[in-house]
């Protein structure tokens, strides 16, 4: 029993992070038909805007301290972040402590801006390019971000911890009167489900509210009439790039602390976020986050002892299972619409 | 007893009877129209006949067999070929493969693994394919790109992909709207002469009175998903209900 | 080269009012197929034009080409209307200028309602006839309103297309082929919409194979083929020319 | 033999992870191999050459050619791994390959060595199929395996946390894994410690918390999680957030295992591995002179501290090298010789045998700790603990290692 | 002759005297000099040219001819590659009855995977077998090493019980793949001047193999069953109400391609007789559809070029190091040298992939029709030069059908 409630948990907790990461993909691919494998490159800049800014928040003078001596035997340097010169340790530290939550705030701008980039400089040109073509200079600029990325941090994964108040768990289990230990929780995946159902609410919200998703919708169901009815498409899509590049750079902010970035981060999820946009249904905002969400809880089921003792590797294939089963009984996915990216 | 019979066929869009018991006969080597205000059906009726769409109840019997839960290919196969309200054809390809395509498909069935053959070397099917686009005057386009054309030409193609295969029964949605005046005229002699000379039963929607009025031997008259009247022609001009409902006072 | 159009050079033209819609010596470009050679006309305010020629005479071409569609590619050339030079806009720019383009293909967006299609037209500024008003014009799409667009029939699918260039509000109306796939009683509806909004004063060029029709409801003509234009007067003049009908419009 | 060099120099291969996940560990391979040639043709300052027992190479590259190399790219993939080195081996007519970061990749490679008839010196792998069932004449391992690192570590464990515990294992689900798995199991259950649960997790891991989740409430007091690299940061990063090492079992602290370490590892997972015990190969802050001359070269050179990858290539480019020059030979099948069976001292793990029975070298092994208070960005592990050799050798047929056979050395063409 | 017209014929010419003259063509350097490093003219790489040709030739068939964008088809490689070994493990170490098994077996699985897979289209058929294609992956890596051998990849060992052969040689090693005796890997060298060329009997299989593979791919392309493919790819709808059934078709194109890929991964066991699970990766499938697009989708050469592009890269690339610039450009004074190694450094050696990035978005913006366009580029530009002015009728003549096997 607790161990369902504590995969259900767990799962919710996955799949909060698979629907937030497929979320922007749904937009640009989903929405705008094109096959971005960017994407998962989007998700690691937006991981490595909170290593850049926790970065630049220690950037540090160095003083010789005679007393200490370092690998080579010579007097060691020690490094003091200005942030800590400037506002004292204790305000200082504070500051640098809270990296990842401020990298929100940093991220957005910057997202933006190299969504708005990618968008007027790369991808305009090939709205009307076959999807192949798409694929091949996306993943060509995926490429390109990843190296530089690997150029400036490396390869190894760079640590960027939450804030200390968010760190550690707590005994979910105890507060609805189970056994201690018996479902515990850490804080920061509280947070970030909450973000998650935040950031996917509001993005639902702005299409679903305004006429823009309309717009969008028809635009990439027919660019050309669209113009003539005097509406400025490009301008709508950029618009859209943006969210996008947002939403999956502020998915890649918040996953830091859950698991250290690194410069590849982006590859390992852009298979999973391509399987869950098309099992929630090419076009459809609620099935692409159904489908996250789905996806993680029976993820989570599937690495239980009692299931694998059943059925052998089943956590290794149990996504690509799921992926078969309803794209074989449902023929646009959870909630696909007619008609998109069908041939 | 005609080659197609149509029985009490009803299909239903949600809340709107898109046909309501429809009877029809069409006799073998007429042609038929069918007319009526726009959405009475007639493109639905057609849908049903083709199996684009299943009648939620009735019968379509062509030839003495039921085409009803037969897929496209296999009605076709049957002897059924249409023409499209907008064109559809293979627009990657050029005009010549386009013809060349329902050759293959009367000449070898629904599925033949014909990949070690090559095309250039199969010279009846050419000679046939020539032919059909020398008929409709597109011989020297034989090479263009299909997307490329205008769209008169675009619906010209269509028909001769449909008469290659000199099909039993041949169903044509609005085959000429958008064609210029020559070529509708060259249309109806088109039509005519394989009519009489290949015995081929035809049925045609059109909302151009000259060419249904050139063409059709009977014609039934489709109003909100019912026959409303079926006669011949010079009847049907003169049918007072016929004239409000659908020609207008122009006619 | 880039000579300022003579906004009164119509030879044919006695009035002394400024063309109001001024195309001059536009060239225009598919990928590499020259299709658009130097077409020039003028449109006064409120006119009626009628622009005819065979299939893949350029005439799609050329509304493309003015509503600044981005294939045809335009390589030279003017485009003003009402003092505006379209020629250097996007195709929302002219539409928000007052250019309306009801396409030959009618181009209804998938995945949308008949109500979605039409609230698409009026997301931006200007906006011309009101949603009732439209569904007064055609009861049609009223009762049709939430069915998605696509699904329409062919006819619907026009009038839709029409309503939708009427949702905005237009100085210029370019009309496809209209009438294709009408039934005639629809067909004098619109007629006398035409005749209704030009006396509002818009503007219309139309193409239509049915030149009979078109050319009794325009004010004057131009015969366009190949690309280039080989008549331009009024649309009486036509009528009365026995030799120019039968070789450009087989009537 | 095969690439037998005529000419005054000598092409070495160096095939090493250059791009994805194991890059930054490639790289640092890539400057030790540098470092070592460097070395070898009598240029820097002779680095461990100066500690090493044998004394026969002279500085004047390897039997007096001098030595030139070529790079390659593995992309831990052992396809891709093969490419490069079978590229090395027939274009650039290297007579040697060396490097290497995952045991998929050695195994394969030495495969690849084994039959084209040049010497494989294995880089880091650590899996026990390298020199157990897998094992090749033409193929030799510096590095310690899974069974060393359980003989290690299992008395730490039980003088740390006592013959009462309860482990819980997560697995990496692939060879390497599961041989690691194996060995520490077998190793602490010797001690008296019960195995309450082996959880298999996919490579393909990036989050543990589902299998995290249900540790503590298995009754288990120990986690050991056997995931290296990516997997490993991970892990640990998610055991830690789950807050185990906060929580009391049994009565006793929650305790974390990670058997096998490295500092580039450990510097992926930050502060979460303060106080995590495991094993390692070797480490920079160690004091004898090899390992002082070792770190003073690299660092002086390219200003931080080796890794243990960079160490274990450094060693065997000398050791090969010296092999050769006594055996006088480049011939495979002579330099193979030299090294069977070789004992020497001053690599920085004290007295070393490479053992004729399997290619394995017997060492030294270090039981390492997350240090609690680092001093600088390298200072990140501790060694609690130098295992002497004798304490993690083990027979040549034991039955961890059983089921290859050496085979005969190919000298090739 | 062949039953193909001429311009097709002479693009087999072509293609044929390329593969046999490799050897020589990738060798265009003299060996040691500084430039050396060019040079792809050794066995594994001109194998692997091939190899991967046949590989994309194949899947061009199912992408390029019938528009479905498998995102699997590696698994079908690993299959073969597979199956080879085993072969090779169980029976014996010539090459024929491995091919041609792993030929079968991935013919067999392609099978299965496109009956199910082919229910969807668009880009749901692709996750379908991309989910396919994983799942083999991540089995073959953990639970069915059995089989497979997980991580470290399926090999020969001393104790295989060959029953044609036997399981080790006299001298205690491992015996060779070969072709009734002639082994694979033989080479023969000759050394003219200062260049060295090799000519490798695996290499000069795999060659004649790939002209076999080409020639069939040409014949199908032609063949009205490549026709109806290519109607597939543009309107299915109207295929059906023309009399034809789709299924067959697109499940005949998936075998066949299918069974290329089988093919390949067969020959690539043969020259190198491991299989590797990474084999059946997504990126392994991506890397087949990169080539294709790369080289040109729905051309006859294109996925062979593309195939080459990319495998010349990541083999040839990623060996210069910073020595070896240091070497090219030690003529100059040493602060230039040092600053121009400092700017081509990220570029090369572990920086390849960022050039493989760069050169991927080149060429899809400015040669959209891929490599193969820019070779008709050239073409075009030297035909302009020739017989320049002779037929300026861009009159209102719409363009010409591209033909499609350029
Ligand atoms: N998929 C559908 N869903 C809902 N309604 C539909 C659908 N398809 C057709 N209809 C409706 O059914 C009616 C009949 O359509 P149909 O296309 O048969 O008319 P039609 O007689 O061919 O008219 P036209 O002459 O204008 O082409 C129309 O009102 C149309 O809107
Ligand atoms: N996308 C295109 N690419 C290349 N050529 C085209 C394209 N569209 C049309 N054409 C060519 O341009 C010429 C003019 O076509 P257009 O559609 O303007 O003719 P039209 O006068 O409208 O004919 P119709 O009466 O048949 O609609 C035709 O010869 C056609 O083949
Ligand atoms: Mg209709
Ligand atoms: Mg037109």
């Amino acid at each position: 029993m607790d161990a369902i409630l504590l995969q259900t948990l767990n799962g919710l907790d996955k799949g909060s992070a698979y629907a937030l990461i497929a979320l922007g993909l749904t937009l640009i691919f989903g929405t705008l038909g094109v096959v971005n494998f960017a994407h998962g490159a989007l998700f690691m800049i937006g991981s490595f805007c909170a290593v850049t800014l926790s970065r630049l928040l220690t950037l540090s003078f160095e003083t010789v301290d005679p007393t200490k001596t370092d690998f080579l035997g010579n007097p060691a340097k020690v490094k003091t972040p200005y942030v800590e010169a400037w506002f004292g340790p204790e305000a200082g530290g504070t500051i640098i402590d809270w990296a990842v939550p401020l990298a929100i705030i940093f991220a957005i701008p910057v997202m933006i801006a190299i969504g708005y980039a990618m968008e007027r400089g790369l991808i305009k040109h090939f709205y009307k390019r076959p999807h192949a073509d798409q694929i091949l200079v996306t993943f060509g600029l995926a490429i390109v971000l990843q190296e530089v990325i690997k150029y400036f941090f490396g390869a190894n994964p760079i640590p960027t911890p939450a804030p200390e108040v968010f760190k550690g768990s707590f005994d979910f289990g105890m507060l609805i009167g189970m056994d201690a230990n018996a479902v515990i929780y850490p804080y920061w995946r509280m947070v970030y489900f909450f973000f998650a159902a935040l950031i996917i609410g509001g993005v639902f919200a702005f299409l679903q509210f305004t006429t823009f998703g309309m717009v969008v919708r028809a635009g990439m169901a027919d660019r050309e009439t669209v113009g003539l009815l005097g509406i400025n498409i490009d301008r709508k899509f950029t618009i859209m790039f943006g969210i996008a590049a947002a939403v999956a750079g502020l998915a890649g902010v918040m996953y830091t602390p859950i698991n250290s970035p690194n410069y590849h981060m982006g590859m390992d999820f852009l298979v999973l976020s391509f399987v869950v946009v098309v099992v929630g249904g090419m076009g459809s905002l609620p099935g692409a986050v159904l489908a996250g969400f789905m996806l993680g809880i029976l993820e989570s089921f599937a690495s239980m002892n009692a299931i694998k003792a059943i059925i052998p590797g089943i956590d290794q294939i149990i996504i690509y299972v799921v992926a078969i089963v309803i794209l074989l009984t449902r023929p646009r996915g959870l909630m696909g619409r007619k008609g998109v990216m069908e041939d | 007893m005609g080659i197609l019979e149509v029985k009490g066929v009803n299909k239903r869009f949600g809340g709107l009877q898109a046909l309501g018991d429809v009877n029809l006969s069409v006799q073998e080597n007429t042609v038929h129209a069918i007319i009526g205000p726009n959405g009475a059906g007639k493109s639905t009726l057609l849908n049903c006949l083709v199996g684009k769409l299943i009648p939620d109840t009735g019968s379509v019997m062509f030839d003495g067999q039921s085409v009803l839960g037969r897929k496209p290919h296999e009605i076709n196969q049957m002897g059924i070929s249409r023409v499209f309200q907008t064109p559809e054809i293979f627009s990657d390809l050029t005009v010549m493969e386009n013809v060349l395509i329902p050759c293959f498909a009367k000449r070898d069935g629904a599925f033949r693994m014909h990949a070690y053959e090559s095309v250039a070397s199969e010279k009846e099917v050419i000679e046939r394919a020539e032919a059909m686009l020398e008929d409709v005057n597109m011989l020297d386009k034989r090479h263009m790109h299909s997307a490329s054309m205008s769209r008169g030409d675009k619906r010209r193609l269509e028909m001769a992909m449909c008469l290659v295969q000199e099909p039993k029964l041949l169903l044509l949605d609005e085959p000429t709207a958008g064609m210029a005046r020559a070529d509708t005229n060259n249309t109806i002699d088109l039509l005519k002469e394989i009519n009489e000379k290949r015995d081929i039963t035809m049925a045609i929607i059109e909302h151009d009175m000259h060419v249904v009025f050139s063409l059709a031997e009977r014609i039934t008259v489709l109003a909100q998903g019912t026959p409303l009247v079926e006669d011949t022609p010079e009847n049907i001009k003169g049918h007072p209900k016929v004239q409000e409902a659908y020609l207008g006072q122009a006619h | 080269m880039n000579v300022k159009p003579d906004f009164n050079k119509n030879a044919n033209q006695a009035a002394t009012a400024p063309a109001f819609l001024s195309v001059w010596d536009l060239h225009a470009y598919y990928g590499e197929s020259y299709i658009v050679q130097g077409v020039s006309f003028n449109v006064h305010e409120g006119e009626i034009l009628a622009l005819l020629g065979r299939n893949g005479a350029g005439k799609t071409s050329t509304l493309r080409a003015i509503a600044r569609l981005d294939d045809p590619m335009v390589t030279h050339g003017e485009i003003w209307l009402d003092h505006q030079h379209l020629h250097t806009m996007k195709s929302h720019e002219a539409s928000v200028a007052g250019m309306s383009l009801v396409p030959e293909d009618r181009r209804i967006i998938a995945g949308l309602t008949v109500e979605e299609n039409l609230q698409l037209a009026q997301i931006v500024e200007p906006v011309g006839w009101s949603l009732e008003r439209l569904y007064e014009l055609f009861p049609r799409l009223g009762e049709r309103r939430k069915q998605e667009g696509v699904t329409l029939s062919g006819g619907e699918q026009q009038m839709l297309a029409i309503a939708r260039a009427l949702a905005r509000d237009i100085k210029v109306l370019l009309l496809d082929e209209p009438y294709e796939g009408l039934a005639p009683v629809i067909v004098d509806e619109i007629e006398k919409t035409l005749m209704h909004i030009k006396e509002q004063g818009i503007t219309t060029v139309i193409v239509e194979q049915n030149a009979v029709r078109a050319l009794e409801l325009a004010d004057r003509a131009v015969i366009l083929d190949t690309g280039q234009i080989v008549f331009d007067g009024t649309a009486a003049e036509v009528l009365e020319n026995e030799s120019l009908r039968a070789e450009y419009l087989a009537i | 033999y095969t690439n037998e060099p005529t000419g005054s120099t000598v092409t070495l291969g160096f095939n090493v992870p250059q791009t994805g996940p194991y890059a930054d560990e490639g790289a640092d391979e890539l400057r030790a191999y540098q470092l070592a040639v460097e070395h070898l043709n009598g240029e820097g300052d002779g680095g461990m050459m100066n500690t090493f027992s044998s004394k026969e190479l002279q500085g004047n590259g390897i039997l007096g050619k001098k030595v030139e190399f070529v790079t390659g790219d593995t992309q831990t993939k052992s396809d891709a791994a093969r490419a490069s080195a079978k590229s090395m081996i027939e274009k650039d007519g290297a007579v040697m390959i060396t490097g290497g970061s995952s045991s998929g990749v050695a195994i394969a490679v030495q495969g690849l060595c084994q039959e084209a008839g040049v010497i494989f010196m294995a880089g880091l792998t650590h899996s026990n199929d390298t020199t157990g069932k897998d094992k090749k004449a033409n193929g030799f391992r510096h590095f310690f395996n899974a069974y060393m690192s359980g003989a290690a570590l299992a008395p730490v464990l039980a003088a740390r946390y006592g013959a009462d515990r309860k482990a819980y294992h997560l697995t990496a689900d692939y060879t390497w894994g599961w041989t690691q798995e194996e060995s520490i199991a077998s190793a602490t259950e010797a001690l008296g410690w019960e195995t309450v649960e082996k959880v298999r997790t996919p490579l393909a891991a990036t989050d543990f918390s589902s299998y995290i989740a249900p540790v503590l409430n298995s009754g288990a007091d120990v986690l050991i999680l056997n995931h290296y690299g990516g997997n490993m940061v991970n892990s640990l990063t998610n055991a830690v957030q789950f807050g185990l090492r906060e929580k009391e079992v049994n009565g006793k602290n929650f305790e974390i295992v990670v058997p096998l370490y490295s500092r580039l590892m450990a510097k992926g997972a930050g502060a979460n591995v303060k106080g995590i015990l495991g094993s390692t190969n070797w480490h920079w802050s160690l004091q004898d002179d090899a390992s002082k001359a070792f770190v003073k070269s690299f660092g002086t050179k390219y200003g931080f501290p080796p890794s243990q990858a960079a160490h274990t290539v450094y060693c065997q480019t000398l050791l090969y090298a010296d092999a050769c020059q006594r055996a006088g030979t480049f011939n495979p099948c002579g330099v193979g010789q030299a090294l069977e069976g070789f004992e020497f001292d001053g690599l920085g793990n004290g007295p070393t045998l490479y053992r004729a029975d399997d290619h394995q070298c017997f060492k030294d092994v270090l039981v390492v700790q997350g240090k609690e208070n680092p001093t600088s960005e390298f200072d990140l592990l501790e060694v609690v603990e130098v295992t002497p050799a004798a304490q993690v050798t083990y027979d040549p047929d034991h039955p961890m290692f059983a089921g290859g056979q050496l085979g005969t050395c190919n000298p090739g063409a | 002759m062949l039953g193909i017209d001429k311009k097709d014929r002479n693009l087999l010419v072509v293609v044929a005297v390329l593969a046999l003259a490799a050897p020589f063509i990738l060798n265009p350097f003299p060996a040691g000099s500084e430039l050396a490093q060019f040079n792809a003219g050794y066995p594994d790489l001109m194998q692997r040219f091939v190899i991967f040709g046949i590989f994309a030739i194949g899947f061009n068939i199912l992408f390029g001819l019938t528009g479905y964008l498998s995102f699997g088809h590696a698994a079908f490689l690993g299959v073969g590659s597979y199956s080879a070994v085993w072969m090779f493990k169980l029976l014996s170490m010539n090459v024929l009855p491995a091919i041609i098994l792993s030929v079968i077996v991935a013919g067999l699985f392609s099978l299965l995977i496109g009956f199910v897979s082919l229910r969807r289209s668009g880009i749901y058929f692709s996750i379908l077998t991309l989910a396919f294609a994983q799942m083999s992956f991540n089995l073959a890596y953990s639970v069915l090493t059995p089989i497979t051998n997980g991580e470290t990849g399926l090999q020969l060992t001393l104790n295989d019980p060959r029953v044609l052969g036997s399981s080790a040689t006299a001298d205690g090693s491992i015996p060779v793949t070969n072709l009734f005796g002639l082994e694979m890997r033989s080479t023969y060298e000759m050394e003219v001047g200062a260049w060295l060329f090799q000519f490798n009997a695996g290499y000069y299989l795999c060659a004649f193999i790939m002209l076999a593979a080409f020639y069939l791919a040409m014949r199908i392309f032609r063949s009205p069953f490549g026709m109806m493919l290519r109607a597939i790819k543009t309107n299915q709808t109207r295929l059906n109400y023309t009399g034809l059934n789709s299924r067959p078709y697109t499940l005949a194109a998936f075998v066949i391609s299918g069974m290329y890929a089988g093919l390949a991964g067969g020959l690539m066991a043969s020259m190198d007789p491991l299989a590797g699970a990474e084999r059946m990766q997504w990126t392994a499938s991506g890397e087949v559809v990169l080539m294709t697009i790369l080289g040109g989708a729905g051309t006859m050469l294109g996925p062979v070029l593309g195939a080459g592009f990319i495998k010349y890269f990541e083999n040839i690339f990623s060996k210069i190091n910073d020595s070896v610039l240091h070497g090219w450009f030690a003529f100059l004074p040493d602060g230039m040298e040092n600053a121009l190694v400092t700017i081509v450094h990220p570029f090369v050696g572990k920086g390849w992939h960022l050039t493989l990035g760069l050169l991927f978005m080149a060429v899809v913006i400015f040669l959209p029709g891929g490599l193969i366009e820019g070779g008709q580029r050239i073409a075009k530009m030297f035909k302009k030069k020739k017989g320049s002015s002779s037929d300026d009728d861009s009159e209102h003549s719409p363009k010409q059908a591209p033909h499609v096997a350029e």
